[in-house]
């Protein structure tokens, strides 16, 4: 047997969907193995399979040609598989080792842990894979490229020799892509077998050796990476030619809706998140913010919105001009609308009905004539008109917000607060885990805000998206705007070497 | 004097100790457990009961234990499997367990309010004939009896878990990032379990000392919100078990001032009020200190990178 | 820890289970006494509602919990959990009481109202440093308000012996003279103790129930309770609201304080509530935090205390049994998954499929016939 | 001490007559009485002066053969609903203990005349109505005098439960009999706060033995357990005075003397004259010559006989009128 894992018609439903249909996923040892597919298509699903999180409703798993039942993690580290996470599996107050051996530390005697040989084999390891670490730092004092990397760490002690990787490069800089790739293709050299995940053809094509892709939960490809190209593999994941991106066509810009001045804004550990910050944006007009996740993107936000009120400087929605004693209703009375990065707990209350959801964007609005009560009546016809035009899948308005699917609630959202026509609207990862469809239809109804004259925000970690709906980009870097262009002007490789930094006096990157 | 002083704190602040490192574990490994107070009251009846029937105080302890054990099992079976919520549960089974002693109390014993009786024995206190001698330690070492040695050892026990094992580590990642802690193949479910009948033995220890410890009798609502007190030590602690220490023993010290300020000649009523307004008082502090920490951090953090 | 309180909402027909559990885990232990469960329940249904004066001590023991767990209602749904009813409805009892007595004088209607508000207001100033302490200080309101209870009740005590105690008495109970005749509330059957407390305490719940479903500041509340974030997100002051479900919450307690000492003990006495505060709180819990929830979750509660101490009476068994049945009956209510895990779901599913296909069938018959 | 003249301000304005279905009638002739009695109390059995009231309830039960039942730890609030509820089922007779309860019974006493009521420790008014006060004071006056001339350390102490009006009484009285008897007797005054937690009472006990007290005269029902138990521990040295009942036996030895009340009398004594057709109701005051009074622990320990003279002197006194304890207990 030359294949390290052979999943076998593994099928696993949740409720009423099915993830995984008789998906049947093979990898090479020593290879890099991509695994491609839209969102939800049920990648992470036959990963955490593999990783013994889910127990498939169907189909059987070899490892190295022996059939494995893989009930929990504790039984698929044994057989050697490690995975790195989507979202970050770190225990914030402990230390890089101390999350290292989390799992099976060297001890002294009974339960104790022997400490400084577990230091010992962490700077091992960390030498001999290239990955340097600081074996004492707090996992919390750390950026997010090391985490990564304590992660990886966290994986290879625990003895992996198939190492899955759930959409790495998404929280990552691309000269921080570059290095994990390096270290990747280090780690296939010395034998181990990787599983990468992601959403980028450019990053597929690159690393990887072999592909697989994954549609509605069904495979509909395997493909050797020599022996393709990016259309193939598109075409393979939607089920037939569609168009990826939209179409934008030139839009007039009218009066300045949304303005910055100098803001500055410290968060809660004193640290500047935002460095003298200004800009505008027009009347139908988009405007992208650029960066790298953390960059004080979700702070600029908070700010504009009102959500967080202590800063320095001044916000202007709709000629109103905002101090920080102005919170957010007041500036929601001005127009101001806002999809919010998280739409989990902040952009809906999970327990509450589609109809309160929906009503949370408009109930002090000047279309209510009463001062004191809330028409039910008439925010339902509003919320079901509302939803529909935004193809939302549901019974009825009473359904509790939950029931909804990930992508469903984000159109929700949007639906919302785009539907009070609004004069500035912030946009915070508009199409953040909804499909390709979707994301489409999300894009879409931006432009048609823009062409009704609109001011938008668009704040993205995803530069196509950026690049596709922006009429102007400006790039955040460590609180600052640091550059402005637009998306005629530069590719996303110029952008790309601004988001890390480039100005940056240490020169650190390149 | 100092010496009966000491003691005095020690034996007060014993319970609420034992109780205090309990919660510990449970609020590690992430779960809000607020019915310590009904798990203590519990095993401080069974500790009398199984005293009363066999004659034997470490029979008392076991059945104390148990008890305990059993209302964190119970706990958990809500929680953990039935989806409950903490809060409401925990404060839910105070009333339940309070209930359930009165109950038994009235039903068994056919007795309300008090159960004394020659057949409970009680925990025996020893003294450690060479030691008392000793200026300042001697205080501690006189008239102890095994389970307040207990109370402050596990301080120590949970430290050493804490800061050193790898029981300590599963525990403090299943509270903070339970998902961390399953990738790596640790039982968070398990954990959990595991740190609320840790939780459910030291309360057990906890009811024994009040009702077989100090005294050796269970009284209908013994536990007069201590169990409360050991959540707001193991709030103030911030998940230093050395802190939970020395807040309980500052608890002990305000209840035996309280006890002594009445001397004075002072309302009862207002004494009484002490060791409350002592917590609130506390709270207060440590509230208002932490956010002026926080705003020197800001602010010095602010000055370097200005 | 994890104190911050979130409301969900509570399913009927979880509850109706859970009541259903409840009375069974009950039955087990009338058992373990030696009786008969359905005779021992039978006497229990007969003393809650067996006669007048039993539906009269049904509503009575109904009355202050309606109060009480309306102010806890109103702090849960505001995502406060009111752990100090208790205290606050201790200071609205000795400034009910100390209006009633020393506002002798003032016309009736404006005597009765200022016992209310000068309640009221002490319960609301009892609430004010817990609010404090979560909104301004960041920390936990719960276990310092029920610090306060402990607080409460001893200054009181103290303010009354101190002061208050009335002349020439005579190794009585601690308490204050009797408030003035005119602010002792109406008997709504005479002689029993069940008075217009009770309907006043209805028509706060009807206008909490409107006021929470049909309002802004209603809809700002329920939102802040579910989902805090969410709500300041979309433009609710969301520390204010907090402030305010808590100050209210703490001036209704106080006001159940007004209503026991106008109705009942027309004084205030020391330690004159069996846990009112408590009980309260588990009322509101039962009723899934919603008014006319709380409105069946107080009767319910009512009636089993009325109940049980008929099963003290005439059974000797403890009513010690109510409360055991009662914490059992909210914490099965919490307990969401239980159903799923008995099976009462598939049951449920699986009743419904055979009903739809029965149905027809019996109309062929019908038609057959 | 003021005696109090029964109040009629006190009393309800309600003389609406009782529900008649519920109350059995019978007055006059004992054959078709009705016999049947509850004993009600706040506290739980279990405190030592409830079980004195209820071994009296019960030798009358045995005696006369009445139905009985018994309501034990109402809570405030339920009190009068509780006897609400007792005259409905048509019980004849309810014995009320204690104070907390004379409110309930004196409102509704006046709603159920064929119920009689007695109430050991309080007043209420009513035709049917037996209230018994205990003047304290006198009692432990003499108690006082006792302690005063039994302490070596010239140090005694009172630990009450609850500082109300009773133990204000009880206290009161002592402290003037001790600084009667022995002027440099430093008398420590203290409360637990509780009648019902016997933790705190050893803590408060052991404190007192601790400030050199040899004598404390525990007042605090339940939470005097605790005493009991941390004088044993103590050993000798470490005395107490019991309080209602007879308690010399407790810790022999120990336990110099009790302040005994004879409620279990007064108790029997009301069920008697109701089982014998004669129930009167009345506002009885009783005190040392009724039996409230010192009864020292000859049988245990030896009392000198100059102390012996010198509480016999006392008591002569008391019943002589010449001396007029405090009922409170002085306060800085
Ligand atoms: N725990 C779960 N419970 C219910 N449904 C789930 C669960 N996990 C995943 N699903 C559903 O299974 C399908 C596959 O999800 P999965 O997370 O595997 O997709 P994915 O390919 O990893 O998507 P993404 O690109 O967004 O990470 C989705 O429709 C999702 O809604
Ligand atoms: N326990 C669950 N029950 C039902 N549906 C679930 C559950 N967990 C996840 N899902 C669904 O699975 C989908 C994917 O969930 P997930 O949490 O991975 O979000 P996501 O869309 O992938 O977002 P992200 O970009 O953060 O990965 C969502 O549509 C969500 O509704
Ligand atoms: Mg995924
Ligand atoms: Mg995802």
């Amino acid at each position: 047997m030359d294949k390290c894992v052979q999943m076998i018609g593994i099928t696993k439903r949740f409720g009423d969907v099915t993830a995984n249909s008789q998906v049947n996923f093979t990898c090479s040892p020593g290879h890099i193995h991509g695994l491609i597919g839209e969102n939800g298509a049920g990648k992470t699903t036959l990963m955490k399979i593999l990783y013994g999180m889910y127990t498939p409703d169907e189909g059987e798993i070899h490892i190295n040609g022996e059939p494995v039942k893989l009930t929990s993690p504790k039984t698929a580290i044994k057989y050697g598989i490690g995975m790195v996470h989507q979202h970050f599996t770190l225990v914030p107050s402990l230390s890089v080792v101390q999350n290292i051996i989390l799992g099976r530390p060297p001890k002294k005697t009974g339960d104790v842990i022997d400490m400084k040989a577990a230091a010992q084999q962490v700077i091992q390891m960390s030498e001999a894979y290239n990955l340097k670490v600081d074996p004492y730092a707090i996992v919390d004092d750390l950026p997010v490229g090391i985490r990564q990397r304590v992660e990886i760490l966290k994986a290879l002690y625990l003895g992996a020799d198939i190492l899955i990787l759930d959409e790495p490069t998404a929280i990552l800089t691309p000269q921080e892509i570059n290095q994990l790739f390096l270290t990747l293709t280090e780690l296939k050299n010395k034998g181990k077998s990787i599983i990468l995940i992601t959403h980028k053809l450019a990053e597929m094509m690159s690393v990887t050796d072999d592909i697989t892709i994954l549609c509605n939960g069904i495979v509909t490809g395997h493909l050797q990476t020599e022996k393709t190209n990016e259309e193939e593999i598109a075409r393979m994941m939607v089920g037939k030619d569609t168009k990826l991106t939209v179409t934008k066509q030139d839009n007039p810009t009218g009066q300045v809706k949304l303005k910055v001045e100098n803001l500055n804004y410290y968060n809660k550990f004193g640290v500047k998140m935002l460095n003298d910050v200004s800009f505008e944006v027009k009347a139908g007009e988009i405007v992208g913010i650029a960066g790298v996740q953390g960059n004080g993107q979700t702070e600029l936000i908070d700010v504009i919105s009102g959500f967080e009120r202590d800063y320095e400087g001044t916000v202007v929605i709709n000629d109103a001009v905002f101090s920080p004693s102005n919170g957010v209703a007041q500036r929601r009375r001005q127009g101001l609308s806002h999809i919010p990065e998280d739409r989990q707990t902040r952009g809906a209350a999970l327990d509450a009905s589609l109809l309160q959801n929906y009503t949370m964007s408009n109930f002090e609005g000047e279309g209510e004539k009463k001062k004191y009560f809330i028409n039910w009546g008439k925010q339902k016809k509003r919320a079901e008109r509302c939803l529909n035009d935004f193809k939302v899948k549901f019974d009825k308005v009473e359904i509790p917000a939950y029931s909804l699917s990930g992508g469903n609630l984000q159109k929700s959202i949007v639906a919302r607060e785009m539907e009070m026509g609004p004069k500035v609207l912030i946009a915070a990862q508009p199409s953040r885990g909804v499909d390709i469809g979707a994301t489409i239809f999300i894009h879409e109804r931006l432009l048609d805000r823009r062409g009704e004259g609109t001011a938008i925000l668009l704040v993205s970690y995803e530069l196509s998206e950026i690049m596709s709906l922006s009429d102007r980009i400006l790039v955040m870097y460590n609180g600052r705007i640091i550059g402005e262009t637009t998306p005629k002007e530069s590719t996303e490789e110029d952008i790309g070497l601004l988001m890390a930094g480039l100005h940056n006096s240490k020169g650190e990157v390149q | 004097m100092v010496n009966t002083w000491i003691i005095a704190i020690l034996r007060l602040s014993a319970p609420i100790l034992l109780c205090a490192v309990g919660s510990l574990f449970c609020d590690r490994a992430g779960v809000t457990n607020i019915s310590l107070e009904g798990t203590m009251l519990l095993a401080a009846f069974m500790g009398v009961f199984g005293s009363y029937y066999s004659g034997s105080w470490i029979i008392g302890i076991l059945c104390a234990v148990a008890a305990g054990v059993l209302a964190s099992l119970f706990f958990a079976l809500i929680t953990l499997k039935f989806g409950g919520a903490e809060l409401v549960v925990g404060f839910t089974m105070n009333v339940l367990l309070d209930g359930l002693t009165v109950f038994m109390l009235r039903s068994i014993f056919k007795v309300s309010g008090s159960l004394v009786s020659e057949k409970v024995i009680g925990v025996p206190s020893f003294t450690i004939p060479g030691l008392t001698k000793i200026p300042v330690i001697g205080g501690f070492v006189t008239d102890l009896n095994i389970l307040v040695v207990l109370a402050f050892i596990s301080v120590f026990l949970a430290h050493f878990i804490f800061k050193r094992t790898h029981l300590g580590l599963k525990v403090l990642s299943s509270g903070e990032n339970p998902q961390a802690a399953a990738t790596v193949g640790i039982n968070v479910y398990g954990i959990r379990l595991l740190a609320l009948v840790i939780t459910g033995v030291l309360c057990g220890l906890a009811g024994a000392q009040l009702s077989l410890g100090y005294l050796s009798m269970f009284t209908e609502g013994m536990t007069a919100g201590r169990g409360f007190i050991a959540l707001v030590a193991v709030m103030f602690a911030r998940g230093s078990s050395m802190r939970v220490l020395l807040v309980t023993l500052l608890f002990g010290a305000a209840e035996m001032m309280s006890n002594y300020l009445q001397l004075f000649q002072y309302s009862s009523y207002l004494i009484l009020m002490i060791p409350y307004l002592c917590v609130i008082l506390l709270t207060l502090l440590q509230l208002i200190l932490e956010q002026q920490g926080k705003k020197k951090r800001m602010i010095s953090a602010r000055e370097k990178t200005a | 820890m994890n104190f911050d309180f979130r409301q969900k909402p509570i399913k009927v027909k979880t509850a109706l289970f859970a009541v259903m559990l409840g009375l069974l885990a009950g039955a087990v232990l009338i058992l373990f006494t030696g009786n008969n469960p359905l005779v021992i329940y039978g006497y229990m249904f007969k003393g809650a509602f067996g006669s007048a004066s039993s539906i009269a001590s049904t509503l009575r023991w109904a009355t202050p919990l309606l109060y009480a767990g309306l102010a806890a209602t109103i702090a849960f749904r505001g995502g406060m959990f009111n752990f100090g009813v208790e205290g606050q409805l201790y200071v609205g009892a000795l400034a009910a009481a100390l209006v009633g007595i020393y506002g002798a004088g003032l016309p009736k209607i404006i005597h009765i109202l200022a016992c209310m508000l000068a309640a009221m207001a002490a319960g609301l100033v009892w609430a004010i440093l817990p609010a404090i302490i979560r909104v301004k200080l960041g920390g936990n309101e719960a276990i310092p308000a029920m610090m306060l209870n402990y607080v409460a009740m001893n200054l009181c005590d103290f303010l009354v012996q101190r002061f208050f105690l009335p002349e020439n008495t005579f190794g009585q109970t601690m308490a204050t003279a009797n408030v003035a005749e005119q602010v002792k509330l109406a008997k709504i059957i005479p002689p029993y103790t069940v008075t217009y407390g009770f309907v006043i305490a209805f028509v706060l719940i009807v206008v909490a129930h409107f006021m929470l479903k049909y309002t802004k500041a209603g809809y700002r509340i329920s939102m802040t309770g579910m989902n805090s974030e969410f709500a300041q997100y979309g433009g609710v002051d969301v520390n204010g609201v907090r402030v305010k479900v808590m100050l209210l919450s703490g001036a209704v307690a106080g006001l159940c304080g007004a209503v026991e000492v106008m109705g009942v003990t027309w004084r205030y006495e020391s330690g004159f509530s069996p846990d009112f505060g408590i009980e309260g709180i588990l009322a509101s819990l039962l009723g899934g935090n919603e008014p006319f929830g709380l409105l069946i979750g107080a009767l319910f509660m009512g009636a089993v205390k009325a109940g049980s101490l008929v099963v003290e009476r005439s059974a000797g068994i403890p009513r010690a049994l109510a409360e055991v049945i009662k914490a059992l009956i909210i914490c099965f209510v919490s307990a969401r998954l239980l159903s799923e895990y008995l099976g009462m779901d598939r049951l449920e599913k699986w009743l419904k499929g055979k009903l739809k296909r029965t149905a027809p069938a019996g109309a062929n018959q019908v038609k057959e016939g | 001490g003021e005696t109090p003249a029964p109040s009629s301000a006190d009393a309800p304005a309600s003389d609406a007559p009782a529900d008649e279905s519920a109350a059995p009638a019978d007055d006059a002739a004992a054959s078709d009485m009705n016999m049947s009695a509850a004993f009600v109390t706040v506290q739980p059995l279990g405190d030592p002066t409830i079980d004195l009231c209820y071994a009296g309830f019960t030798k009358a039960v045995e005696e006369f053969g009445f139905e009985k039942t018994t309501v034990v730890e109402a809570k405030a609030g339920e009190y009068e609903e509780n006897f609400r509820a007792l005259c409905e089922e048509g019980y004849g007779l309810i014995i009320a203990n204690m104070p907390e309860l004379q409110e309930a019974v004196g409102r509704v006493a006046p709603d159920y005349p064929d119920t009689k009521f007695m109430i050991a420790l309080g007043e209420a008014a009513g035709d049917n109505v037996i209230s018994t006060w205990n003047i304290e004071q006198y009692g432990t006056y003499i108690t006082g005098v006792y302690a005063g001339l039994m302490t070596k350390t010239n140090k005694v102490a009172f630990l009450g439960g609850v500082d109300n009006d009773q133990l204000g009484r009880v206290g009161g009285g002592f402290i003037d009999g001790v600084k009667a008897s022995n002027p440099d007797c430093e008398v420590e005054v203290l409360f637990v706060g509780s009648f019902t937690d016997p933790t705190k009472g050893k803590e408060m006990a052991s404190l007192l033995y601790n400030e050199g007290c040899d004598i404390i005269f525990q007042a605090c029902a339940q939470s005097g357990l605790g005493v009991f138990e941390i004088a044993k521990e103590l050993g000798e040295g470490h005395n107490i005075i019991g309080i209602d009942v007879d308690q010399n036996g407790n810790i022999p030895g120990q336990v110099i003397g009790s302040f005994v009340t004879p409620y279990d009398q007064w108790v029997y004594e009301a069920m008697k004259e109701y089982a014998e057709g004669k129930f009167e109701g009345r506002v009885i005051y009783r005190s040392v010559a009724e039996g409230t009074t010192l009864k020292m622990a000859t049988d245990y320990i030896d009392v000198p006989q100059e102390v012996i003279d010198a509480v016999d002197e006392a008591t002569q006194k008391v019943l002589n009128g010449e001396v007029e304890p405090s009922d409170t207990i002085k306060k800085a």
